[in-house]
């Protein structure tokens, strides 16, 4: 069953740059169900069974490579999965006056479903370089997918970002397979120690990994490239892509070395977060373009994602476990919610004609279901509830109460007021009154893609209970 | 011993090359002359495959493509000292320099790695099918790998093939064809006008020479050092140099190139999928077949690659020059 | 402190060049101003990294095919890298950008 | 059955705004019956569930929404108060914005908005822990945003963005008690229990306590309106009228003076309050906004400014009533969280009235609008005398309770308050009535529309003023009558006191 989510993909990749344009679009949504159906029947299995091993080509692993589906990874294959068919039937839509592009879109489209499933199922520290290269590549394509001067100037700052911080992941592979002569996660964590290798091929491939992930000083890529790219790109990319690297440096901190990591690096991290918040939302307050405000607040909420280092690593094994339900919580809250924002932005700007703010005025009354998938986004992205992203919060904050960390604790509040800083100055403007242009018209399914992953963030409010128990962190789940 | 240290001197040398001219060209220059040795270094730690491949690919076709690119580039503006710059990178510089000495320096006190995959790799080297250890590995026990990486190669060509046609999109003359099969052509010179005679004569003479070596280097890859990649970039380069000598090959990008740029990635799927119908695993090989099978894949893989690369040469963007081919 | 002299054989010297190559072309990937030097420096620190991949696996227990197998998959990969920032760079120049 | 009462009652102005958003505008006739209809049902539900809790059942939906932590919706004796309130003055409040909103702009988004804003009050009614609570406290803030700003002029926008400013900030200071507690004290703490739960819990340190009390009372205060946090609401008043009745009389300001209630009573506990000392405190700080409150109002020109100043002093009597430690005392309190709604949305209706149908914003414009208006104005001066605490009105039987409760509790001073408090209601309301009723009409009026031939002003705007003018004098002569809100206040009382 495993396979089945690398092999899906990467058969409609190959099609989707061997057919001409119209079959191309025919296969898209058929593909996506059946990508979504494996995903679910793999999560009921592992729900069921526990975590399950599957060695490639049939060879055990100091040779092979094996995947390794826990629940955590289910949880992130299916949101993949749903978060894509949203994206697809958007891009279906939205791509219709775009010809050119949306020739090369969908090939680019299911190469990054494959480099993601590939990355959240593998369990080998090279193949993992390999699906981030892969991952990296199709995104870079899709931002430059338009070929205008400023997406070609962002594609551009992206790819020399996102190839720097691959070659310090693979310095960092070189080194342990040098000291442990494996590249299998599994037994690396087994046997690993706190040796002076192991600790600097962690600090490498965590700076590598903190570059893709845009976290606070290393984010200066992201704002253009998610910023100027199509609407249904700007989504996956904010919601999936950034969010892999971060899978990575996660599975590396707690899983593969734990030892080797201080509690210090870990307080390092989550000030690299603090930083992301309050810079993000600062730039995002200060943006007079639509598009680049909701980047710059990706920028912010990454940070949060952050706290996972500090409030887990040096912490009692209670405030560890809160943490982790709470970055995993935000993880998703954030993808849904950032992905309904920028989706729903994009229609804005389809009917408006122009980015700006300033003049976003009479949208409520024109475009009002479009507005309205953006404020339930913005409610989940503020942390207030009920939504996803309040759960998290709350979870978070627990956690900083139970470590003694008051710091974190006084951040994550504050981020939330700032966050709502920045999207209400959208609705501020919108409400005004006297609407001085004329609103092009857009298709009914564009707002309703973007409702879908609203409605889907703020539901999180109220079934955070079924990822956690799938993740087995909670009692409940079997295995 | 001495040799090890003038190439590892040679090495740096030529990467401070790289870096120190301001005249673009002398560093590419630099940098192929910094490739070369390099093939040499990875002869010196015994890796003849990654020798070949240096060579072929690394200085070879990269060489290639920057030069090509040179023609494009214009004159890089003056360059601003600029202080904070400098500063941030030789703090980050010194920063890895000190972690990896320091790593370097346990390792040599650290014991002998836990896995030794020498010993895995000859204790399961007969049942993968090839007796040259590197394609096991590339084809066998690590098969994912190369299945992604060349995946890799084929997003990096539909990328270009993306952006070279958004230019001529955007000029709007031949909106006709865009819609159906992309049938417009790579904007190269025509085809038997300028060839000066020594061009076309040496065109003649090595292409066929390139071919049969790499078809040499695809069949000894599964008992000697060779195999895909190498390969692949040999049939590149006689496809650039035909290209150059204005032979007009796989300039059209149509559904014959589309064929020839995912064959490989098809096959290796096919091949991959096939036995999990009868309860193999992915990617594994039903007993017995696995040398002929990896045979399959390697030459459907060198087809792909040499195609993937000779694109990527061929239809990079670039100024339309006297009316080309539109 | 057992340095003894094999182990300082020439696998742990390709090792350190690798280091110090990989040192240079990441002060120069951030130094250099015009695009296509980046990516020069890119190029020397990836292969930087092979060697110090190679070197350190090898200096102990001789040739090892597995990493070259993944230095391989390497250089392919940074070829293909190459290839996609050329080919950006020349769209971004041709469109009327500063490289 | 039970447990699918508390979510229907949620449901139905759920529902009903989900509907209403996708109706086009033009829709006046479908929406319309939709709203009344949802305010029916909704009545319905709400009688139905009050006589169950009459008989001691029990109405609760519970699912986990957090590891440890619960979503709980409960019926018990104080929420069936708050929500008793909320329908009845919800489906006035729906009449008079049909027919004051008739013809503007935009009419489903503010229908919609209007009927969220109301789940989220039925949601603070009925929150069965601080978790739940906090949930439905803060999606009142969002729902009411749009209702603020539902002009779009820019004196609304900035008003908005003043209002946004308090209660969101009050929003994450109340999460952080919330927090506080929870990670203190553990998440049973949260249960809101008849007499109070954190009683039983060991080993708790009362300064921490105490800090964690103040915290979240200030947190839910800023909707409640104390004297330093109430800027937002004077400045909220450029929003339409049913708007502004909404907000002051059953909304966003009960909803903080509930909130004040459940942490005092369902939380610490009354006994364990005054045991720690806090209700001092609170006291003090519900008189000086009593006072603070009337003497701003005295000083407004506008009439719509004075009558929400006046709010700001009668929502901290129901503060008061709370913090005046015994049973007296907090029936004061709890039948003045009705009386004081009642009445206020008379006023503000009437306040409409005015405004819509003679075009009058300020005091001085009102001379002699009894002979025009006899109607509105009759229901002016019974709101304005209950507000003094004059009988029959329902004010004069809560300021009667918490002036015995006050000497009961033995805080004398409180009962001063009382006193210097309706002498300044009388200072800034009679006047007004003066002008109403004796001083000739001065000349044109600013803005005079016909809007209907035989009443003094559109039905839909008058007969909803009239009903409540009715319920203003009902609730003070039938007092004594077993379904009046001072007997439900009693029961309520009365299980907080004797467990």
């Amino acid at each position: 069953m495993i396979p089945l989510l690398l092999i899906i993909p990467l058969v409609f990749a190959l099609f989707s740059v061997l057919l001409p344009r119209a079959p191309i679009k025919l296969i898209a949504l058929p593909g996506l169900v059946l990508q979504l159906i494996a995903s679910l029947a793999l999560s009921v299995q592992i729900y069921r069974h526990g975590a399950s091993d599957y060695q490639l080509g049939g060879w055990e692993t100091p040779l092979g490579i094996t995947l390794h589906a826990n629940g955590f990874t289910v949880t992130l294959l299916t949101l993949t999965a749903f978060i894509a068919i949203v994206c697809a039937v958007y891009a279906l839509v939205y791509l219709q006056r775009y010809r050119h592009e949306q020739r090369y879109f969908w090939p680019l489209f299911w190469f990054l479903l494959a480099s993601l499933n590939g990355i959240w199922l593998s369990g080998d520290l090279f193949n993992l370089y390999v699906g981030l290269e892969l991952l990296t590549f199709s995104a870079v394509g899709m931002v430059a997918l338009t070929g205008s001067k400023p997406s070609l100037r962002a594609a551009i700052r992206y790819l020399y970002a996102a190839l720097l911080g691959s070659l310090g992941f693979l310095a960092g592979v070189g080194l342990l397979y040098g000291q442990y002569g494996t590249l299998a996660i599994q037994d690396i964590a087994e046997i690993s120690n706190a040796a002076a290798p192991t600790q600097v091929a962690i600090a490498l491939m965590t700076i590598g990994l903190l570059l893709k992930t845009a976290i606070f000083p290393l984010h200066f890529w992201l704002p253009p490239a998610h910023g100027g790219a199509l609407a249904p790109v700007s989504a996956l990319l904010s919601a999936l892509v950034v969010k892999a690297s971060f899978y990575i440096l996660a599975l590396l901190w707690l899983d593969l070395a734990p030892e080797a990591v201080a509690p210090a690096a870990a307080q390092l991290l989550g000030a690299l977060g603090a930083g992301a918040i309050v810079w993000g939302s600062w730039c995002a307050f200060r943006q007079s373009d639509l598009k680049m405000l909701v980047a710059y607040s990706t920028v912010a909420q990454l940070g949060y994602l952050m706290f996972l280092f500090p409030l887990s690593i040096g912490t009692s094994a209670v405030a560890a476990e809160l943490a982790w339900q709470g970055t995993v919580l935000h993880l998703l809250a954030h993808a849904f919610a950032k992905a309904a924002m920028f989706l729903s932005v994009g229609t804005l700007v389809l009917a408006l004609g122009h980015q700006s703010i300033k003049d976003l005025a009479g949208v409520s009354h024109r475009v009002p279901l479009a507005l309205f998938a953006f404020g339930l986004s913005a409610v989940s992205l503020m942390g207030l509830p009920p939504s996803g992203g309040f759960n998290a919060k709350w979870l978070l904050l627990q956690s900083a109460l139970l470590s003694g960390q008051w710091w974190w604790f006084v951040i994550i509040l504050i981020g939330g007021l700032m966050t709502a800083a920045y999207v209400f100055r959208v609705f501020r403007v919108s409400f005004v009154e006297e609407a001085r242009h004329q609103f092009a018209p857009t298709h009914w399914l564009l707002d309703v893609c973007a409702l879908t992953l609203a409605a889907a963030a703020i539901l999180l409010g109220f079934v955070s209970q079924w990822p956690l128990q799938l993740m087995q962190l909670v009692p409940g789940g079997s295995g | 011993m001495w040799f090890d240290v003038i190439l590892g001197i040679g090495l740096i040398v030529a990467a401070v090359g790289v870096f120190r001219s301001d005249e673009l060209f002398r560093s590419v220059v630099f940098f192929v002359t910094f490739g070369i040795l390099l093939a040499l270094t990875w002869l010196r730690l015994q890796a003849p495959d990654l020798a070949l491949a240096e060579a072929a690919i690394g200085a070879g076709l990269t060489g290639v493509l920057l030069l090509d690119t040179l023609g494009v580039l214009k004159r890089p503006a003056a360059v601003k000292f600029n202080l904070a710059k400098h500063a941030l990178a030789t703090i980050v510089a010194l920063g890895a320099a000190a972690g990896l000495a320091w790593s370097f320096w346990t390792l040599l006190q650290l014991p002998a790695p836990t896995y030794n995959l020498v010993e895995t790799l000859a204790a399961n080297i007969d049942d993968s099918g090839v007796s040259h250890g590197i394609t096991a590995v590339l084809l066998n026990f690590r098969s994912y790998d190369t299945l992604l990486e060349v995946a890799v190669l084929l997003v990096a060509i539909v990328i270009g093939l993306s952006l070279r046609q958004s230019l001529r999109q955007s000029l709007r003359h031949d909106d006709a064809q865009s819609d159906g099969d992309e049938t417009v052509t790579g904007a190269t010179t025509s085809p038997e006008q300028q060839a000066p005679a020594l061009l076309k004569s040496l065109v003649h003479l090595l292409v066929p020479l390139l071919l049969i070596t790499a078809i040499f280097v695809l069949w000894a890859g599964s008992t000697r050092p060779g195999g895909a990649f190498q390969a692949g970039a040999l049939i590149a380069a006689a496809g650039v140099l035909a290209r150059l000598g204005n032979i007009d090959i796989a300039s059209r990008v149509n559904l014959l190139l589309r064929t020839g740029l995912t064959i490989g990635v098809f096959i290796f799927l096919l091949v991959a999928v096939s036995p999990m119908l009868t309860g193999y695993a992915f990617l594994a090989y039903p007993p017995g077949w696995a040398g002929v099978l990896i045979i399959l894949i390697e030459l459907m893989l060198t087809i792909s690659i040499g195609l993937i690369l000779l694109s990527l040469f061929i239809h990079a963007p670039r100024e339309k020059r006297n009316g080309g081919s539109s | 402190m057992s340095l003894s002299f094999e182990a300082f054989n020439s696998d742990f010297w390709y090792a350190c060049i690798g280091a110090v190559l990989f040192v240079v072309a990441l002060y120069a990937f951030i130094v250099s101003q015009p695009l296509l030097k980046k990516l020069l420096a890119f190029n020397i620190m990836g292969s930087g990294v092979f060697l110090m991949m190679v070197g350190l696996a090898q200096y102990q227990h001789g040739p090892d095919s597995v990493p070259q197998a993944l230095v391989l998959t390497g250089i392919v990969v940074a070829v293909a890298a190459t290839a996609l920032a050329l080919v950006l760079l020349r769209k971004w120049v041709l469109s009327g950008g500063q490289a | 059955m039970n447990e699918l009462l508390p979510v229907a009652v949620i449901g139905t102005s759920l529902l009903a705004a989900i509907v209403i958003f996708l109706l086009p505008d033009a829709q006046q006739r479908v929406r319309s019956t939709l709203n009344i209809g949802a305010a029916l049902v909704k009545i319905a539900l709400v009688a139905w569930m009050t006589i169950g809790i009459y008989q001691q059942e029990l109405f609760e939906t519970r699912f986990t929404i957090l590891p440890g932590i619960d979503f709980v919706l409960r019926a018990d004796s104080l929420s069936m108060l708050f929500a008793g309130l909320s329908s009845l003055l919800w489906l006035f409040t729906t009449l008079y914005a049909i027919g004051y909103l008739e013809g503007s702009p935009h009419r489903s988004r503010f229908f919609g908005f209007f009927s969220l804003c109301v789940a989220s009050t039925m949601g603070i009614s009925l929150a069965g822990n601080l978790f739940t609570f906090l949930i439905f406290f803060e999606m009142l803030t969002l729902s009411t945003y749009p209702l603020v700003v539902h002009r779009g002029t820019e004196a609304s926008l900035r008003a908005g963005r003043t209002y946004l400013r308090y209660t969101l900030t009050g929003g994450a200071v109340l999460l952080l008690g919330v927090a506080l507690l929870y990670g203190y004290a553990g998440p049973a703490v949260g249960e809101f229990a008849e007499t109070g739960t954190l009683r039983e819990v060991a080993g708790l340190d009362t300064s921490v306590l105490i800090a964690i009390f103040a915290v979240l009372i200030l947190g839910v205060g800023v909707k409640a309106a104390f004297v330093p946090f109430h800027g937002w609401l004077p400045v909220a008043m450029v929003a339409p009228a049913p708007v502004s009745a909404l907000l002051h009389a059953v909304a966003v300001v009960k909803a903080g003076a509930f909130g004040i209630i459940r942490i005092v009573y369902n939380v610490y506990g009354i006994e364990f309050s005054a045991q720690l000392g806090v209700l001092l405190p609170l006291a003090v700080l519900a008189a000086v906004t009593i006072i603070w409150g009337s003497l701003q109002a005295l000083r407004q020109v506008e009439l719509k400014k004075r009558l929400a100043f006046s709010t700001v002093s009668q929502v901290s009597y129901i503060a008061l009533g709370v913090a005046l430690f015994g049973p007296i005392g907090s029936i004061g309190g709890l039948v003045h969280l009705l009386h004081q709604g009642i009445m206020k949305v008379t006023l503000f209706f009437a306040a409409g009235n005015y405004a819509e149908t003679l075009g009058i914003h300020r005091i001085d414009e009102l001379d002699g609008v009894g002979k025009r208006m006899p109607g509105t104005s009759l229901a002016f001066t019974v709101g304005a005398l209950g507000m003094i605490g004059l009988p029959p009105t329902a004010g004069f039987i809560s300021k009667w309770y918490l002036g015995i409760g006050a000497l009961e509790a033995g805080m004398a001073w409180a009962l001063g308050v009382l006193v210097l408090s309706s002498a300044l209601n009388a200072a800034y309301f009679l006047p007004i009535l003066y002008r109403l009723w004796f001083k000739p009409v001065r000349g044109a009026w600013p803005d005079e529309k016909i809007l209907a031939g035989r009443f003094e002003t559109d039905p839909w705007l008058l007969l909803p003023t009239l009903a409540t003018m009715v319920f203003t004098i009902a609730a003070g002569l039938l007092a004594a009558h077993a379904w009046s809100p001072l007997s439900w206040a009693i029961l309520v009382s009365v299980r907080e006191y004797l467990p």
